[in-house]
């Protein structure tokens, strides 16, 4: 299984200055391993996509509260106060989408193609004059794909080829991620041998897949947080 | 009963059994706790779930299933699981049957600001303009006035907005007003308060249709 | 389950003159009940969008044969010249697109997007200079969504709620259709009662499904073909 | 061995163990049959596939499983089905180490003709654009001449081109050949074929660098 790498060297591939998607949508799908092993390694002037920054302390907020990311392509960082202030001391580029167009651009450079047509936010402030297009006789906005360097991802399940099983909420921005970066790097507590899955039910070809991080176990960070729980 | 308690009270009703609905964060996500445990109802979460259903006891918690929100949940037999491109298909190509979200603004025409307040708050959009753009009913739940007392309630929005004329109702702690061609109308309203202390606490102009009353 | 409909019932939904997505790619994933039902109904002027023509005498083809058909969107319809011969006679009206570009419109449709930016076959004849977008420097061929009024899908499993599942390589342009179309008619030779699949398994959620016929018995048609069997 | 056992039989040692590859419609899905049991690769087929592999005898075939070409297939352990979008995300993002395809007219440039003959022949474009558009390394599998002995290796290509400048190597039932800067080099030939006899089946001009002969 060449897929099969440690979590120190699967990261030590990324270096500083990347382009880096990682998946999850609050914590289900956040690869913690991997943010945290490149926490350590400390990677610097990185540039992240994932939906949110997590919570303060937590997966993706700890690089950026670490001073490693120059800029943050996301859709909601309401959950994470911090990130919001280090946004509005200007310390953070953050760039806001759409949540299901942050979703369409990764899926779009995923797909090899380079951009789309849309009427998302096409009235509101967030699209500018050069965003539109006149095409047939329509106005669009054209909304460009997102591809990166990168792209950190959690699976419940993986065998050695690279397929991917994502479970829960926890499938949300992965499988588009697995197709859009240039090399995907993986982390699952559950690596098994080709012959494992019913082919249909692949989430993600292990064609997308470049390394695999087996985990000996989930720590805490993937557990509740007590405060989403209703009282 | 608390203001919240009557928004979500009189939300339920706003469901029509069989339906496909997604609960804005906020308020609307509370609506699923008001719900009777068998009503037929598949709630999308935009985060990927359609089918998502009350939060389970403690021990039988998952903490790979959250809502949009963060919050825990479970999901109904017949669920399903997607990713976030396939779960914005479902709405952008209007396959949800109603959008119960939450506001700062809303106003007289129907344009809905739930994102953004310049130099306050702006933590980002999330699912917000798709939802409000392309969801066949929009029902906005949200208290009449704000913290200070003010109209939430307005002739026209003044913060960005989330979506231009696409509200279709309007839920809050004192009356139920649709958005019609006249402006807005009042189709129900809490017995105690006389039309004119409604009118004085919107500034939107309102037109009264009151088919009953609430308590 | 309101979804579960007759074959009758279904097809009769169909008016003379729509556009009509319909699944599979050769054999695998053709709706031959309900393609023998509207064949049966009779509609005409019917616009088709399918990967090929099918066989003769089988599926796709017997629609074309029997004069229903006035438009054909394909890819590739090397096994059939009877419709090949259609097509040069100028009896059918026939639009290819690369496979990949076929599907891809359709998902787009199917995203709720209007077209997407792309650079297959720019150098080749299929490009016409009208399709061509100059964009922030670069050069584009635009290719339009591609929607229709009704898709006919054949899952292999379905529930109550129009959750489908597919098996082997019948997947191929079914779940994009299924998102596309205004009115999607599913066939299954197996539906049953929500809950009977895993969440995460669920290839097309049932938001997407119209109605469920399902199907006594499998004919024929969904057999071997004995000429691709390997002497 | 007939022209096309050559072709074949040579064509299995241009896979590298591990890699991914597409084979195309024609003279290289048959490529599949003279690989080793136990050979490891993933072969993709654009309908959905990903560990294609030989058909299985009759009474275990799937009528549900077939390749691009129509022909029943089985599946590897470790095999991935998916939609046509997914299938050619594969493609155009560059993920296929290989394909293999067939060829009506390649040229010295690299050109690739392979899916319409102007007024005889145009059953559609398939899945060969993108393929060989997008592929790492495009191997034409080819008669060296056609059926009535003329050329299909040219100078440059006349008829409507599937990809420009795609091609990396061509295998014919005569000779390997690689296109590289200074046109068209032969890399094997057979025996017993002379170069000038070599050239004389071939419009584009060749370079002789052959490192050994087939037989």
């Amino acid at each position: 299984m060449k897929k099969n790498q440690t979590l120190e060297n699967a990261i030590a591939a990324i270096p500083s200055g990347a382009v880096v998607m990682v998946g999850g949508f609050g914590n289900p799908g956040t690869p913690f391993s991997l943010i945290n092993e490149l926490v350590r390694q400390g990677q610097t002037d990185l540039t992240l996509i994932k939906n949110d920054a997590n919570e303060p302390g937590h997966g993706l907020s700890r690089l950026i509260e670490n001073g490693q990311v120059r800029k943050l392509i996301t859709t909601h960082i309401g959950l994470n106060k911090g990130v919001i202030d280090l946004m509005n001391q200007g310390v953070l580029e953050v760039e806001f989408h759409p949540q299901g167009m942050l979703a369409e651009k990764i899926r779009t450079a995923g797909a090899g193609s380079f951009g789309f047509l849309t009427d998302i936010g096409i009235d509101s402030e967030i699209t500018r004059p050069e965003d539109l297009l006149e095409w047939q006789g329509q106005t669009y906005k054209v909304e460009m794909a997102l591809p990166a360097d990168y792209a950190l991802i959690h699976a419940a399940q993986a065998d050695g080829l690279g397929n991917l099983l994502y479970q829960g909420s926890a499938i949300n921005f992965s499988p588009l991620m697995a197709m859009a970066a240039n090399h995907v790097i993986v982390e699952t507590p559950d690596l098994g041998v080709p012959g494992r899955f019913k082919p249909e039910q692949v989430h993600t070809p292990g064609a997308f897949v470049d390394s695999v991080v087996p985990l000996e176990s989930l720590t805490s960070d993937y557990g509740i947080l007590e405060h989403h729980v209703r009282r | 009963m608390s203001a919240a308690e009557r928004i979500l009270s009189r939300a339920v009703s706003e469901i029509i059994p069989g339906s496909i609905v997604n609960l804005g964060i906020g308020l609307p996500t509370q609506v699923i706790h008001y719900l009777p445990d068998d009503f037929d109802v598949q709630i999308h979460s935009e985060n990927g779930i359609l089918g998502a259903w009350k939060q389970s006891a403690p021990e039988a918690m998952d903490p790979f299933l959250i809502d949009a929100a963060g919050a825990y949940v479970s999901l109904r037999e017949g669920a399903s699981l997607f990713d976030s491109a396939v779960s914005f298909a479902i709405i952008r190509r209007a396959r949800l049957d109603l959008t119960m979200i939450g506001a700062f603004e809303v106003d007289a025409l129907g344009n809905l600001a739930n994102w953004k307040i310049p130099g306050k708050f702006s933590p980002g959009i999330g699912g917000a303009m798709e939802l409000a753009q392309k969801t066949k009913r929009i029902v906005v739940l949200t208290t009449h006035t704000d913290k200070q007392g003010r109209p939430k309630i307005l002739k026209n929005c003044r913060l960005p907005l989330t979506a231009k004329i696409c509200v279709n109702r309007i839920i809050s702690d004192l009356a139920v007003m649709d958005v019609a061609a006249q402006g807005l109308v009042v189709r129900e309203k809490l017995v105690q308060i006389s039309d004119a202390d409604l009118q004085a606490q919107t500034e939107a102009e309102l037109t009264f249709a009151t088919r009953g009353a609430e308590s």
